[in-house]
């Protein structure tokens, strides 16, 4: 510390390079903004920390990292115009809730199929959200409407699905006979325009 | 009383008699207290006497026996095994058991050597500048990780778990409740029954009192069932009378007769 | 970012403002050390982020806090002289005791390495207490099972060991032969014939 070239001691103006050290150190490391009187702790006696601060802040100035004024003393910070550029680093993938990827899988695998057909298959019913979900990712869309009583929306899976899952064509789908080893009890079919109760 | 043990060794300095169970207990387990004993004969440890070392590790034992100290089990079973090895070390050079004797004290000091090392990496790394005690990061690091989680995570094999689970938890849920048969009940039969049969004069079979709605042959067979059994009240009532000509024959069903003679008779041949 | 002054593009040696900035503010903001490879992905393209870490490097030489190679990145950490002075202010951690050092010395020169090899190297068992104490600093890691009987955890340090002990990968740790100070030539003479005492 001792080698640092000396500052002139009647400047308050320019105080010397150890105790910018220091300060710069100690906002640096606290968890907390450090205030003048925290940093006058570890400054030398007699040193006026308030003219430390602001030769830190007059160093940092239109740098990457500035000493900000926050509540309670005095802060680093990325400066705010570099927040854009160093925002797109993290890219998080998203993983599709488990009901809304059974639902893209049935309608991937028994297009083109009303939500009715969908909740049978499922065995519970299906949310607005879930399906929200899947149109805003372009997963699904409609595909007209079946000719029935109430006419409901047909839904299909998109390119985009099959761009997302690497597939050239639908066809690709492995066979569904060849995904069940064992029979899975009289499920399979979606039974069209089969909702609850009566069938008679 | 230990004194004299220490006068015939090499005088290890850290052995001080008064502080011998203290430094006993100090030690980690009789390698450390051997890599001491090695490092008090202040040679390097490449040199130093195994025969010697084992020496002072058995007068350290002996020692602490004679105090009563209580000793780990692997105090002794390294005395024991040093003690094995003095004997080898002692026998002329170039008999079978004296080169068995060199490795092993081969292998005790490569074992030393393996724990000094160690020693010193950690010293080493001991003396390391180390974060948060001699360097400190960043006190509260700034996380501008905006997560962007437009894209999804999707794979095949995700799509087809789910797509199986899907047909597995429904085709479970469905063993549990099965759909309502929609079946020609005992109820219906009678209502029907009691309609039709006084239109017709003369015998007619079972059959044709069945409904013409039904659906396949499961619901043949129970509408049948349910119209027998309609029949056979009806006609303990006496409304009806039944008769079967043969076993499994047709059963022949007709209005009874308003004098209502031997009505069930028939009906069981 | 526009009104920094612009910096000659032909010389590779002096990267412009701008990216020292980006540089800079990235490196400050992390929690844990940066990649010259994540640095680069928020550079222009055709800037050499090694050369930008190597200029923001020289610029905190000296300084309270420095641009330091840890774990595979950098990071910025507060120059080690000042420890003293910071110590007062900022909270410090109970150091490791020496059995738990040992531990993780070994562990790092044996990794992969399971706990009886490194109570064999010790010649001393290990204790819950150690165990838990290098797994809470987060230094060790367990690195999946040795397909021996039993199938004993294999343990190895973390990047965490890395970055608090200011190491950059694993291969600046000290070649084993070079710890032991004396040279490492074959063993002991058993001396057969030795009388009492002496050892060498």
């Amino acid at each position: 510390m001792s080698e640092t070239e000396p500052a002139p001691v009647a400047m308050p103006a320019e105080p010397d390079e150890a105790c910018l050290r220091i300060a710069e150190a100690l906002v640096f490391a606290s968890a907390s903004p450090v205030s003048a009187r925290a940093l006058s702790q570890v400054l030398p006696e007699a040193v006026d920390a308030d003219a430390v601060l602001a030769a830190l802040r007059a160093r940092y100035a239109g740098r990457g990292v500035e000493l900000a004024e926050v509540a309670g003393g005095v802060q680093f910070r990325t400066a705010a115009d570099l927040a854009p550029a160093l925002r797109k680093v993290v890219e998080v993938p998203r993983r599709l809730p488990r009901v809304a990827m059974e639902t893209l899988a049935i309608i991937a695998y028994h297009q083109p199929v009303t939500r009715p057909e969908v909740e049978e298959i499922r065995g519970a019913s299906l949310s607005q959200q879930t399906l929200d979900a899947l149109l805003e990712a372009g997963l699904i869309a409609p595909r007209g409407r079946r000719e029935s009583p109430g006419r409901p929306t047909l839904w299909g899976t998109t390119p985009a699905f099959l761009a997302q899952f690497g597939l050239s064509e639908l066809r690709e789908l492995p066979r569904r006979e060849d995904l069940l080893v064992e029979p899975p009890s009289p499920v399979t079919e979606p039974a069209p325009g089969a909702t609850e109760g009566e069938g008679g | 009383m230990s004194a004299s043990v220490m006068d015939a060794t090499s005088e290890p300095t850290t052995l001080a008699p008064d502080s011998l169970s203290l430094r006993l207990e100090g030690f980690e387990g009789p390698l450390d207290l051997l890599l001491d004993l090695a490092r008090s004969q202040k040679v390097d440890l490449a040199r130093i006497s195994i025969l010697s070392l084992v020496e002072q590790y058995l007068a350290v034992i002996e020692s602490a026996r004679r105090i009563r100290l209580e000793l780990a089990a692997d105090w002794l079973v390294m005395a024991a095994w040093l003690t094995w090895l003095k004997s080898r070390l002692l026998l002329p050079a170039g008999t079978e058991a004296a080169e068995e004797g060199e490795a092993a004290a081969d292998i005790l000091a490569g074992r030393l050597r393996d724990l000094q090392a160690m020693r010193a990496a950690a010293a080493w790394l001991g003396a390391r500048p180390q974060l948060g005690h001699e360097v400190f990061a960043r006190g509260a690091p700034e996380d501008l990780t905006e997560t962007d989680r437009s894209r999804l995570a999707l794979d095949m094999s995700a799509l087809l778990r789910a797509y199986l689970a899907a047909l597995r938890r429904a085709g479970s849920r469905r063993r549990y409740r099965p759909p309502p048969l929609a079946l020609w009940s005992v109820q219906d039969a009678l209502r029907r029954l009691a309609d039709l049969v006084g239109s017709l004069p003369d015998w007619a079979t079972l059959e044709r009192f069945l409904p013409d709605t039904l659906a396949g042959p499961l619901e043949r067979r129970a509408a049948l069932a349910s119209t027998l059994l309609a029949g056979l009240e009806m006609a303990r009532g006496g409304a009806i009378r039944l008769r079967q000509e043969r076993d499994f024959g047709p059963i022949l069903l007709r209005r009874a007769e308003p004098a209502g003679t031997d009505r069930l008779a028939e009906e069981q041949e």
